[in-house]
């Protein structure tokens, strides 16, 4: 079976200075990520802060570089692809609608950019073609004279993807695409990507830490932790029955609307999880209710990718008692 | 109800712009009473960060605001004198941004002993020791040591703890929350909602807590106030809002976010369609009625207020059908 | 931060209305504007050739004193030279240092900013490097020294303060080209697979425009000064051509005697170098977003 | 005393204008609203919390301004005839002597360093965020 999307052992080190006269420490952003995705899945990548889903994101869009590892696309590494074969098959979705459009461009010349950069077309093909991507995502063809700042924070967005899909691209990378939205306009972004997706037999990584965001969009999720893939599975099977005891406390921690409900008692201390200083043994070992002494020296084998679980002693050490 | 702490009545901010006067409350009453969360929830521009600022008297220099009333446990608020003698006293807030809500210039626990040397008095040495056993009781452990630490050095959940417990050190009756969790973590998110209805329990203290996810509100509020551009369109108990919500806003928003269980996987979610009307100039009758489903000739003059027990709704409709 | 992404400064849409809010703006300029037409219409303005000298007629004030005639408005200098005609060709002198000065700092300044601010790294600590070299030479003494070596001539004038005036264009450029690089709509170009060499021409430099504009505006004014300094010290523009820095320095002996001479040059910059500083102040608030 | 003056009126504006964007900027941040709704009274929300943040771009500006004051004063000091370095630096110039003007030049650009070193000192004392950097 092939893989649209394939990552092996992606490992990426910051240097951070730490001031003038002290060594450099180094940031563990990333350590060992391995994922697969087939063509038109939604991958979904959850994670809090320091997690590595950003560098993830950025190590997917091929903007910056890991320190080890490989990215596969249809099984070949993207380095050995080029800039322009690239980034005609795979395109983003940022998160600040606000940020990601250029405040001096009009929508027209910001949804024709990349035909521009691949010289793709006369001015009035790629001008067409806009018109035809725009009149797709749910803008009115007189937004296309309009600048960003004139336009809402959904409308912007839909900008946004009208200019990752004008090149027609295999693999949309969505990172936090609807976090800086309202709910009555995230819910209307949201269903344009499924439409979007069904359309045009897209595939999708949809990088957010909304947990019923991506249990509702995603076929498959990816949990990370301090750098690490820690749980591993598809959507229903990591929400309905999650193994690692991080995923168990990101999904307890998700507030739902359940009236009466009360906000639950996730047990994880004030430990909080510093990329600089990743523990021995397992990195969520010092917050982790369940954690037991050998917790703080072994570090837990990385999740199999081609069968999911977790990356957890406790499931190791169930494993090895049935076995 | 028993007599309210705190009790609003016609509060309106006016901001001016360049193109005209923006009222950005419009004219809204609501009362919290003694030891009760009360969350107040809407999108952006609704008026809800307004109310809470124009609340404390911190609202920006271009904004206005005017009031019927408001008091606090029976004192007028509205008076200068007063409210200075309430506020950072009885009455405390914390904020959205927990990375730049302290001043890096200082350490935690001056900012801390600042306020209680100010509105308590006492010796530094007694603020010192008040200021400590804060920090323990918002869960930071070694505390004399993270008194004499910078707001650099702590992680984005700690230093929301810190502010609580700086929140918390004149012993108020009332602290106002504006998204307080909203830059957080999902995880630290939970814990500082756990650690804060603790605290209320114990403290018998009211909140009134400002955000935009219903989420939130369902598990925490004991009563809810909906506001949609500038004024306050439902109120009632969680249930009320979230099992019987009568307001076609109400409603649409709850449909539009995701809901484990209720929503099916992938299906389409609901949305609201159009954007919320310009709060420059006055508003005739309904601002919903332009993207409600149910809206009617009628919602263009004066609705009325509906109630039916302690929830109340603006609209023509009653209730769920 | 958020000046950059919230309220985008425009220079395409409705300037011309929003200038109008700004009336320190629209003086500064009107008043640059009116200088430069003097300048570039002097031969048609000026009633009498600047370098013809007379010594009959030294020394004549201005037409208000009690000896002054309408044959020289403002009078003559100590040669018998039209100081009409000398102060209009002098404008000339001034606001083509200033202009010329600015568009060579402008051009290495914003170059060394832009490659600083975008790569970051090494190529940063060089420019900030150089940055603190350059700011811990005293400008005015090094200048003086170089004219001092090659003569002094205008070109050798606007050379040596064009290459020693970019500092402020690279401190700008810099640090607004940083905050712009960390911006997604950059991300989003080298994700549509544009180079860098485009990503700076057309997605960062539109948006450093206005800061440049601002910075040019403050440069031209300064190196107007620096001129008319240099032209003080006899190390600058030199004699015969008419320089408001020369004139100062030429009326400076018989200042007791003629106060005019000193005081209608000396008007005629401060009033252009104040001019210049109100538009710039008034873009700079038109462009920074309202402080509320 | 009227040469001070002279340069004191020149050098003042770009203080005047930092200090009031810095006050500005510092009014506006989250701490200052943290301060007042801490109900402290205005005058120690302005003087303590605001004043301390806004002056760190101000210290880097009296050193680079020191700097320039020190070369600028060539003008100021030939006019009054003072014995100065300036001074100096002019009349080594106009008598093309070169090994004084270097020694001129050699000794503000240290004095530039000097000043600039200072300024970081007194800024990692105004804000504990620049210690570590």
């Amino acid at each position: 079976m092939s893989y649209l999307l394939e990552t092996r052992g992606l490992t990426r080190r910051f240097q951070v200075s730490q001031g003038m006269f002290r060594p450099k420490a180094t940031l563990h952003a990333l350590n060992g990520v391995d994922l697969r995705l087939r063509k038109g899945e939604v991958l979904g990548i959850v994670g809090e802060s320091g997690c590595g889903k950003s560098t993830l994101a950025k190590i997917l869009l091929n903007l910056l570089a890991p320190s080890e590892g490989t990215v596969l696309l249809d099984g070949k590494d993207i380095r050995a692809l080029g800039r322009m074969e690239f980034t005609r098959r795979v395109q983003p979705v940022f998160q600040d609608p606000f940020s990601s459009l250029n405040p001096r461009k009009t929508i027209a010349d910001i949804v024709t950019m990349p035909l521009r950069v691949h010289g793709i077309g006369t001015d009035a093909e790629r001008r067409k073609r806009a018109a035809g991507i725009m009149d797709m995502v749910g803008l009115p063809a007189r937004f296309a004279e309009r600048y960003p700042k004139e336009l809402s924070g959904g409308q912007r967005q839909r900008v946004a993807i009208a200019r990752a899909l004008v090149m027609n691209p295999d693999l949309i990378i969505c990172d936090e695409p609807t976090s800086a939205l309202d709910a009555s306009v995230q819910s209307q972004i949201l269903n344009l990507l499924m439409d979007l997706k069904r359309d045009l037999g897209l595939t999708y990584v949809f990088i957010s830490h909304n947990l019923s965001v991506v249990e509702h969009l995603v076929d498959q999720v990816a949990v990370m932790y301090l750098g690490r893939v820690v749980e591993l599975g598809m959507t229903a099977q990591v929400f309905d029955a999650p193994q690692h005891p991080y995923t168990r406390a990101l999904l307890d921690s998700a507030l739902t609307v359940a009236p009466g409900q009360g906000v639950p008692d996730i047990g994880l201390g004030t430990a909080f999880p510093n990329p600089l200083a990743i523990p021995p043994g397992c990195p969520f070992q010092p917050r982790c209710p369940r954690a037991f002494d050998l917790c703080a020296q072994v570090r837990p084998q990385p999740v199999d990718v081609a069968a999911g679980g977790a990356a957890c002693l406790l499931t190791e050490e169930a494993l090895r008692g049935a076995a | 109800m028993n007599k309210p702490l705190l009790s609003v009545r016609d509060l309106r901010v006016d901001l001016n712009t360049r193109s005209g006067v923006l009222h950005a409350v419009r004219g809204i009453s609501f009362d919290v009473a003694p030891g009760e969360t009360l969350c107040i929830v809407g999108e952006s521009g609704c008026g809800k960060s307004m109310t809470s600022l124009a609340l404390m008297d911190l609202l920006p220099r271009v904004a206005r605001r005017s009031a019927g009333g408001i008091t606090f446990d029976g004192q007028d608020l509205t008076r200068r004198r007063i409210a200075g003698r309430l506020r950072g006293r009885r009455m405390a807030m914390i904020f959205q941004e927990p990375m730049t809500a302290l001043n890096p210039a200082f350490t935690i626990g001056d900012q801390m002993v600042e306020a209680y040397l100010y509105h308590v008095g006492g010796t530094r040495a007694q603020a010192v020791e008040r200021a400590a056993q804060m920090l323990e009781k918002v869960g930071i452990g070694s505390a004399r040591s993270r008194l004499s630490q910078y707001p650099h050095q702590l992680s984005g959940g700690l230093r929301q703890r810190v502010m609580i417990a700086m929140a918390l050190i004149t012993d108020p009756e009332l602290l106002i929350a504006d998204e307080p969790t909203t830059a957080l973590d999902v995880t630290i998110q939970a814990q500082i909602l756990r650690l804060l209805k603790d605290l209320q329990k114990e403290l018998g203290l009211a909140i009134i807590l400002i955000t935009h996810d219903l989420g939130l509100v369902s598990r925490i509020a004991e009563r809810v106030v909906v506001m949609y551009a500038g004024a306050i369109v439902e109120e009632g108990s969680a249930a009320e809002i979230f099992d019987r919500p009568a307001h076609p806003y109400t409603r649409a928003l709850i449909d539009c976010i995701p809901q484990p269980g209720r929503t099916e996987r992938g299906a389409h979610l609901g949305t609201i369609a159009g954007v919320v009307p310009s709060l420059i100039g006055p508003q005739e009758g309904c601002a919903f009625r332009d993207r409600c489903p149910v809206a009617q000739p009628r919602c263009a003059s004066d609705i009325p207020t509906q109630q039916a027990g302690s929830h109340r709704w603006v609209c023509i409709h009653g209730g769920r059908a | 931060m958020t000046a950059i992404t919230t309220n985008p400064p425009s220079l395409t849409s409705g300037t011309l209305r929003r200038m109008l809010h700004h009336p320190s703006l629209v003086v500064g300029v009107a008043i640059v504007a009116a200088m430069i037409l003097i300048a570039v219409f002097a031969p048609l303005l000026a009633p009498h050739d600047p370098y013809v000298q007379d010594i009959s007629r030294r020394a004549v004030p201005p037409v208000w004193y009690e000896k002054g005639t309408w044959e020289n408005i403002l009078g003559t200098d100590q040669l018998g030279r039209d100081y009409l005609s000398r102060l209009i060709y002098g404008a000339r002198v001034s606001l083509l240092i200033g202009f010329s000065v600015v568009l060579i700092s402008g051009l290495i300044g914003t170059t060394l900013g832009l490659l600083a601010g975008y790569f970051g790294g090494k190529v940063d600590t060089f420019v900030a490097f150089i940055v603190t070299v350059r700011l811990a030479m005293p400008v005015i003494l090094v200048a003086l020294a170089v004219v001092a070596l090659f003569g002094g001539s205008i070109w050798v004038v606007i050379t040596v303060l064009g290459l020693l005036k970019w500092d402020r264009f690279a401190v700008v450029v810099r640090s607004t080209t940083q905050q712009i690089r960390a911006l997604d709509y950059i991300a989003s170009a080298r994700t549509a697979g544009a180079s860098t060499f485009w990503i700076l021409l057309r997605e960062v430099l539109p948006n450093i425009a206005p800061q440049l504009i601002v910075i040019a505006t403050i440069e031209v004014a300064s190196a107007i000064l620096m001129e008319a300094a240099l032209s003080f010290l006899g190390l600058g523009v030199q004699p015969p051509l008419p320089s408001w820095g020369l004139m100062i320095s030429e009326a400076k002996s018989y200042m007791f005697f003629s106060f005019w001479l000193i005081a209608i040059p000396g008007t005629a910059l401060a009033t252009l170098v104040f001019a210049i500083n109100l538009a710039g102040d008034g873009l700079r608030d038109m462009i920074t977003p309202e402080r509320s | 005393m009227l040469p001070a003056v002279t340069l004191g009126y020149y050098i003042t504006p770009p203080f005047m204008r930092l200090v009031r964007a810095g006050m500005i900027d510092a009014l506006n941040t989250d701490y200052v609203r943290t301060a007042r709704a801490k109900g402290l009274p205005a005058r120690r929300v302005v003087f303590k919390h605001a004043l301390r943040n806004a002056l760190v771009p101000v210290v880097g500006l009296v050193a680079v301004q020191l700097g320039l004051l020190m070369g600028g004063s060539v003008v100021v000091e030939s006019i009054f005839a003072l014995d100065g370095l300036g001074y100096l630096a002019y009349q080594s110039i106009s008598y093309r002597d070169f090994p004084v003007l270097q020694a001129v030049v050699l000794l503000l650009s240290l004095a530039y360093v000097v000043l600039t070193l200072l300024s970081d000192i007194i800024n990692a004392w105004l804000d504990p965020r620049l210690r570590a950097a």
